[in-house]
């Protein structure tokens, strides 16, 4: 049984699909779900809403078999199941399109879209068939210009994610579940997904919807399920309760002063970063702006419209760039990243992943730390122990790093608490261009507070900030200015009262002045 | 066998070597190896010939030695007129490889073709393909347990053989203690034929002795750290029989301070170094040697085949052999230059006259 | 929490093969009791004599183990090893020991190019290099006719003794100190483990990490030479070959003592226990007059044992 | 057409070898007093084929993200297995050819046990299983030796009018077979096991989880594919056509040789020829197809030694720097890509 709030009982429907009794799910001490109890019926289009961490993902993960829970039961039309593994939840016709995307990148589209189980003749794999069913789902997606030949490596994230729609559509689900399966869409693709899920409603599939994005909700979703660290705390019709109302469910309490004031400041700042023209390889594409010193520049748009490429090109990763970078005046041609932290640059680059390229997840919080500082904090090659001890320390005060040990491994560490090592390591090179790449991404609010202060504290210390989200709420609370990105191009530039939610969404779907 | 005829019912007339009365061409050189070896004769092939040497593995300097020695023998007057063209190869120790290489030189119209087996077994398609095209094959050195083909070696049974004796020699009426043996590569059949030779004698002759068997795979280091385990354990040891890595035999028995004893080794210029220094603190030494010289007998042997001679289908080369009374700088060894290279080198009767010296003694000019 | 756990991980190995080594012991003992009614292999003669033959592994297996935490490999140590040797007799006299070393060290400059720069694959690359060093080998000793003779210093550093010690065993500790002092205390070290771990995320923190590519292999093609110069000096003289008996053990010491394959992972101590181990397994072996097939079995056997004993479940993708 | 572009880019690597290959081995066959014959084509392919079938093994394995170092040693084992097997009444070879594969599969089957339920890495996992593998070869065969049927070593070492003949079958007159009487039987038998054992293969289910284990392990099991079988069914696959191998140059040498650097030789040129071949040794991309032409490269680069008068101790050193040079072709993508990360691979 769903529990239901006061106001709005839920509207007669139809026997549910699938139900979850007090499911709880630990990891080590983390309780990411705790006594959940969940219902989806067919026909409907089903939101769930939270924080990060608040559990969303592992819910999914343990509809769809991929984790066990540790406690609850599971029924699927009244019958009690337990899915060994993802294979056995899609045989029973629940599939889950993740977070991280589950596309291998070295097979083509059409293998891809019919890996699980492939079209066969005589036991061997029917190419034809495989590529005739490819076709058809890829139509229905209205993704005729997608060549099932195709490597998957060889297309953009966009294109990507529609595969993977396309992938789990071929498995011909009851239950279908997209998890933050939008974030990297195009407008156009999001459209057409819209228009699917919504034909898929009709033929009366179950659907699963996640997202952080409140309007995509508002415009697709029947029912909202709100999550708060691992509990369920309420169901009900989308549309019976405002958009404070659902953040207060969301967060616990209403959100005062979030983010730490802007200061006015005298224009034109003095410049730190000048980018003029701006341009690699057709994904980035005559980009020209600056980042004055003691300045937050916040960088919005879709996921996957050059923002990545744009922090890697300023930190001296990509080779072939054209146009000019110039640093506090001098122009620049970094070979690498050792160059672009030496004193005489001064970056530093929080980079988008931090479990591939933040961080060294088996190694200790020490080292992952000092790993960026290490030159000064050594004498002639050897690593000065006390000093490196002393810096460490300091860093893990100055963030309020929660560990048992410096000497634990760092992937022990919470998601909030491993983002701030990553900070850690970069502060303590004293940068004065410090590039953030979505660096709020899985983490709670608390820590996110005290990331924006931190930004900002940096910020009136002289520092210069290109700060990339993919939550444009942040980019409105932290930004002195907004670059809008889309296609690798900067479509638009916000300043002041002019960064709204709507201005931004409006350029970031690149419809001009059209609100969402 | 059974199946064998079959085939070669199949095959146009295969022109194997007609097997004949002896004696035999230039006896002096090409020794039979018993009064059983019969004889071959292929049909006389008007000269010059091209002749290949198909070497398999060449990492070590006996192989190197061997290669140059056949070089030089081919320059050699008297020999030279005789070939056309001599080809050498490694192929390194792969049996398929080697089989290729020999059959490739089938095809390529060879005259006959040298070669050190890889393996002892396996060549019954190549010595079939070479009957056919009228090619003389000749195994030297690693032999094939064969009687098809001709052959030439020093018999290493009679090596061990004579190691067992000259040992025995030494220790004069001393008929009991511990022996050590030092083996060489596992599995290969030099090393199994000195080894039952040595076996044989000692069984025969001083059964009393309790024989301690130890792996030195011919190579120095080996042989030098397997034969301090058994020093440390052994403690004591009456007489040594090592195939090779001799040296390190007795550096092991350098540092360890054991006494020096009756040693049987092969021919390194380095064993016959150390004899010479310690002879007289009791490294009463016996170097028998499997000479790189074989290279140039076989090539004269297989021109003596094409030439349409009775040859010994098993040529018999003595054993060039040295010990503590007969060893002279500058004759049979030589202080002076590398631990390395085998001093045995010449064989006269068959006017192979390029010593060790010549081969490994010179200096830079002509890396071929 | 505090360090042990961690620790406990990474010492684990280094434990059970110790564990090992006395078992070895144990059993080579007992055959040694009921054949020759000694127990020889407890003698210190024996034992020390062990950790003599076992420095020239052991120099070796230091490399080898830079390589491996990098995540990559070494294959070219035989012919690196015995390039080094020969090159230094070659040359004899006091430039002997810097020439031999330095051959090494610049067949590391090169495999470390090759890596880190054409990122050509290190098992392929070496193994090249490998055969490119036996040519260069095989001509050198056909055609210059080289001399052989390992100098006195060599000879001294290899069997000569120090307080009762054999010299050999000090270079290695000496190394072996240095080995640590690098891995633990160095930004050099510290980079290694990291490349290991993840070269990405090393790269984007700013470590030069085709310096470190480089120099790890270099050091590691000086060490096998290293050994090379010390073997010479062993048998007194350098030969072809010599360095053929080598790869094989000198990978299985690392693996064996902890070190993962795969990099990032592993401590000094533990390739020091490996050697040791490979070392007496092969001696008493030897002593016990062990056939050949009776060895690699063996061998084999011993090594998956010990790493399944060790239970560490990693991901199996590089 | 930018989906051909794309099919060519893909299969660089091979494309790479296979014009290697050509180069090397139509200089030799131009330069052969006998070339282009069917007795040149009959001894290069009887000379390759156990390197082929040991790269061929090599890269399933690969393709599954693991090396596998025991293939030499699975080769040497099942190859003196067979020098006991491989003679008597017809029954009986047939007999002992299938216990030779059978054996060549169980090794490989425990290799893949030791890697996917031991949770070993594969490199030291084959590495050790290897050395236990050469150990029972030598257990089999102290010295080389063994007897092989003279006809059947005669007739599979031969063009199939040989084979014709040997057995006495359709007395090789017909039209039909004349057509294809000069093939070589070991280049048939090596089209055959990639037309039989190894396309086939890479059409099941598992021969593609094979392929997406490789590329990425966890898309593979979110995908809900059976990770572990494909692992067991790559290195058993291995295992299956080192056999092929092993049982091969037991007919082709009518003998059984334990020998040790013979089965490390074997091993470590099956990987060069994997990475000729334009498999990636990350796993993923490539196949055991290109694999057979990067073994040939390595067979055609020596072929040359016996045409062209290159000193014979320069041939190493020649052989070698050929060797490095084939296998730093691939290098020419460092200088493409444009972005530095993805060279981290
Ligand atoms: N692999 C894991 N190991 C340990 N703990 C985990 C793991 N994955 C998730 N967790 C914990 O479970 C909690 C819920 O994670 P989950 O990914 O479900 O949150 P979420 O709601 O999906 O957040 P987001 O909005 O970022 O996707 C997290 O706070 C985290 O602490
Ligand atoms: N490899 C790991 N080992 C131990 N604990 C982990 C590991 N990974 C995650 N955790 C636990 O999970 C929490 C953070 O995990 P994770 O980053 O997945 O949460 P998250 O906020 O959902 O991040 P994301 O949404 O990006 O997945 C921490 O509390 C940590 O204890
Ligand atoms: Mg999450
Ligand atoms: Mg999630």
């Amino acid at each position: 049984m769903t529990r239901t709030e006061a106001g709005g009982p839920v509207p007669p429907a139809p026997a549910p699909l699938l139900e979850l009794r007090g499911i709880a799910k630990r990891y080590g001490g983390v309780r990411a779900l705790e006594g959940v109890d969940f219902t989806c019926r067919p026909g409907s289009i089903h939101a769930i809403l939270g924080e990060n961490g608040a559990g969303k993902s592992t819910l999914i993960k343990i509809m769809a078999g991929v984790v066990q829970p540790d406690e609850g039961e599971i029924r699927l039309e009244g019958e009690r199941v337990r899915f060994a593994g993802p294979a056995a939840a899609s045989r029973a016709g629940i599939v889950a399109i993740f977070q991280e995307l589950s596309l291998v990148p070295d097979l083509s589209v059409a293998d891809n879209i019919a890996l699980a189980d492939p079209p066969r003749r005589f036991g061997l794999i029917d190419r034809r068939a495989q590529r005739q069913r490819a076709r058809a789902v890829l139509a229905r997606l209205g993704c005729e210009d997608i060549d099932p030949g195709m490597r998957i490596k060889d297309l953009p994230l966009s294109r990507r994610q529609m595969v993977e729609i396309a992938k789990a559509l071929a498995l011909k689900p009851r239950l279908l579940i997209l998890d933050e399966a939008t974030s990297a869409l195009t407008a156009a693709d999001v459209e057409r997904v819209f228009r699917l899920l919504r034909e898929l409603r009709r033929e009366g599939l179950a659907l699963l919807y996640i997202s952080h994005r409140m309007h995509e909700i508002a415009a697709l979703a029947d029912t909202c399920s709100v999550f708060r660290n691992g509990r369920h705390v309420a169901t009900f019709p989308q549309g019976s309760r405002s958009g404070r109302e659902i953040v207060r469910l969301m967060i616990g309490r209403d959100i005062t002063q979030v983010y730490p004031p802007k200061p006015e400041r005298p224009q034109p700042v003095p410049p730190c970063l000048e980018v003029e023209g701006l341009g690699w390889e057709g994904r980035l594409n005559d980009l020209t702006f600056r980042v004055g010193r003691g300045e937050i520049v916040g960088l919005g748009g879709l996921d996957g419209q050059g923002q990545r490429e744009l922090m890697l090109a300023l930190f001296g990763v990509l080779r072939g760039l054209s146009g000019t970078i110039r640093l506090e005046g001098r122009e620049l041609a970094l070979t690498g990243p050792a160059q672009a932290k030496s004193p005489a640059c001064g970056m530093a680059l929080v980079p988008e992943d931090r479990k591939t390229e933040g961080l060294l997840l088996p190694m200790t919080v020490r080292d992952n730390l000092s790993l960026a500082a290490l030159p000064r904090l050594s004498r002639a090659g050897v690593v000065d122990r006390d000093r490196e001890n002393e810096a460490v320390a300091a860093m893990i005060r100055r963030l309020r790093i929660k560990l048992g040990d410096p000497a634990d491994p760092v992937a022990t560490l919470s998601g909030g608490n491993q983002q701030k090592v990553v900070l850690g390591k970069w502060l303590m090179t004293g940068p004065r261009l410090i590039l953030l790449s979505d660096p709020t991404r899985g983490i709670d609010v608390g820590t996110k507070q005290e990331i924006y202060a931190l930004m900002r504290e940096l910020a009136d210390q002289g520092a210069a900030i290109l700060f990339y989200s993919t939550d444009y709420d942040e980019l409105i609370g932290c930004c002195d200015r907004v670059l809008i990105l889309y296609d690798g191009r900067i479509v638009r530039v916000l300043e002041g009262a002019a960064i709204t939610e709507q201005n931004i969404v409006a350029s970031a779907l690149n419809l001009g002045e059209v609100a969402a | 066998v059974l199946g064998l005829s079959t085939v070669l019912a199949a095959l146009p007339a295969a022109a194997k070597p007609k097997v004949v009365q002896g004696p035999g061409y230039l006896p002096a050189c090409f020794k039979p190896w018993s009064e059983q070896t019969k004889f071959f004769q292929w049909e006389a092939k008007p000269g010059p010939y091209r002749i290949a040497l198909v070497n398999g593995f060449v990492g070590n300097t006996w192989r190197i030695q061997m290669i140059q020695t056949a070089k030089a023998f081919a320059e050699q007057p008297g020999i030279k007129d005789k070939i056309k063209e001599f080809k050498v190869i490694s192929t390194g120790t792969d049996a398929a490889a080697q089989l290729g290489a020999i059959e490739d030189f089938i095809n390529q119209g060879f005259d006959a073709i040298v070669t050190i087996a890889v393996s002892p077994e396996g060549f019954d398609r190549v010595i079939r393909l070479a009957d056919r095209n009228d090619v003389v094959i000749v195994p030297f050195d690693n032999v094939l347990d064969t009687d098809a083909v001709m052959q030439v070696n020093e018999d290493q049974l009679e090596m061990g053989r004579m190691s067992a004796r000259f040992l025995l020699k030494e220790l004069g009426d001393k008929k009991s203690g511990k022996i050590l043996e030092v083996r060489g590569l596992p599995g290969n059949s030099v090393d199994r034929d000195r080894h039952l030779g040595f076996r044989e004698v000692m069984g025969k002759e001083a059964p009393g002795f309790e024989i301690v068997e130890i792996v030195g795979n011919w190579d120095d280091g080996t042989a030098q750290k397997a034969t301090a385990d058994a020093l440390a354990v052994h403690n004591h040891f009456d007489a040594v029989f090592t195939q090779g890595g001799s040296t390190g035999t007795v550096r092991a028995f350098l540092d360890a301070g054991h006494p020096m004893v009756p040693m049987a080794g092969e021919a390194e210029n380095g064993f016959r170094k150390l004899i010479a220094q310690y002879k007289d603190k009791g490294l009463k030494g016996f170097s028998y040697g499997q000479s790189p010289g074989l290279a140039a007998i076989s090539m004269k042997a297989a021109i003596a085949a094409l030439e349409g001679n009775k040859m010994p289908q098993l040529v018999s080369v003595p054993i060039p052999y040295a010990d503590y009374t007969t060893l002279e700088d500058g004759k049979n060894y030589w202080s002076n230059l590398s631990d390395n290279f085998f001093t045995p080198n010449e064989f006269p009767p068959c006017d192979v006259n390029i010593t060790a010296v010549e081969i490994m003694g010179k200096t830079s000019e002509n890396v071929k | 929490m505090t360090r042990t756990p961690k620790l406990a991980a990474d010492d684990r190995p280094i434990l059970i093969a110790s564990l090992f080594v006395l078992v070895i012991l144990a059993l080579g003992s007992g055959y040694t009791l009921l054949t020759q009614g000694s127990l020889a292999f407890l003698t210190p003669t024996y034992l020390l004599q062990q950790l003599q033959v076992a420095a020239f592994l052991g120099i070796v297996a230091a490399g080898m183990m830079l390589v491996i935490l990098l995540g990559h490999i070494d294959l070219s140590v035989p012919w690196t090893l015995a390039a080094g040797a020969m090159m230094a007799t070659a040359v004899g006299g006091p430039l002997a020991l810097p020439v031999g070393v330095g051959v090494g060290l610049f067949v590391g400059l090169l495999n470390g190019l090759g890596v880190a720069y054409l990122r050509v694959p290190s098992m392929i690359f070496t193994l090249g290099m490998n055969a490119v060093l036996r040519g260069l080998m095989v001509m050198h000793t056909g055609g210059f006719a080289p001399q052989t003779h390992a100098t006195e210093l060599m000879a001294w550093l290899a069997t000569g003794r120090l307080l009762g010690l054999p010299m050999a065993l000090l270079v290695w500790m000496l190394l072996s100190a240095l080995m640590v002092l690098l891995l633990q205390r160095t930004v050099f070290g510290r980079y290694v483990y990291a490349i290991g771990n993840r070269e990405a995320a090393s790269y984007l923190s700013g470590v030069p990490t085709r310096a470190v590519l480089v120099g790890a292999f270099v050091l590691c093609g000086g060490c096998a030479a290293l050994a090379g110069v010390l073997l010479a000096g062993y048998s007194t003289k350098a030969y072809q070959g010599m360095g053929d008996p080598y790869l094989l053990p000198s990978i299985a010491a690392v693996v064996i003592g902890g070190t993962h394959i795969l990099g990032g992972r592993g401590r000094y101590a533990g390739t020091v226990v490996g050697t040791v181990l490979i070392t007496l397994l092969s001696s008493v072996l030897s002593v016990m007059q062990m056939a050949e097939a009776g060895r690699q079995v063996i061998y084999g056997l011993v090594i998956i044992v010990m790493l399944l004993a060790y239970g560490r479940t990693q991901k199996l993708q590089a | 057409m930018r989906a051909l572009g794309n099919a060519l880019g893909r299969h660089l690597g091979l494309t790479l070898a296979v014009l290697l290959f050509l180069l090397f081995y139509g200089v030799y066959n131009l330069f052969h007093p006998k070339g282009f014959t069917t007795a040149v084509l009959i001894q290069n392919t009887n000379e390759s084929f156990a390197l082929v079938m040991a790269a061929m093994a090599q890269t399933v394995p690969v393709l599954a993200g693991g090396l596998d170092l025991s293939v030499g040693a699975v080769m040497t084992m099942v190859n003196c297995l067979a020098s006991y097997l491989l003679a008597g009444s017809p029954a009986a070879m047939l007999g002992g050819v299938l216990v030779c594969l059978a054996a060549g599969a169980l090794a490989g089957f425990l290799n893949g046990c030791v890697v996917v339920y031991g949770r070993l890495q594969p490199i030291v996992a084959t590495l050790a299983t290897g050395a236990v593998y050469l150990g029972v070869a030598l257990w089999l065969r102290p010295t080389p030796g063994g007897a092989v049927d003279q006809d059947l070593a005669w007739a599979l070492t031969n063009d199939l009018s040989e084979l014709a003949d040997t057995y006495g079958w359709l007395d090789g007159e017909t039209a039909w077979f004349q057509a294809i009487a000069w093939l070589p039987v070991p280049l048939l038998l090596m089209i055959l096991v990639v037309l039989l054992v190894w396309l086939p293969f890479r059409e099941t289910v598992t021969g593609r989880t094979v392929y997406a284990v490789g590329s990425s392990e966890p898309a593979a099991f979110m995908s809900g594919l059976a990770i572990d079988r494909a692992r067991l069914a790559a290195f058993t696959l291995a295992g299956f056509l080192a056999g092929i191998g092993g049982l091969y140059l037991a007919i082709q040498t009518s003998s059984g040789n334990a020998d040790v650097p013979q089965a490390g030789a074997y091993t470590l040129n099956s990987i060069a020829a994997v990475v000729i071949g334009g498999t990636s040794l990350l796993g993923g991309s490539g196949g055991a197809a290109g694999s057979l032409v990067g073994a040939l490269v390595i067979r055609a680069i020596s072929f040359n030694f016996r045409i062209f008068d290159v000193p014979p101790l320069v041939q190493p050193l020649f052989e070698g720097i050929v060797l490095l040079a084939a296998v730093s072709l691939g290098a020419g993508r460092v200088f493409r890509v444009k972005n530095r990360l993805q060279l981290m691979t």
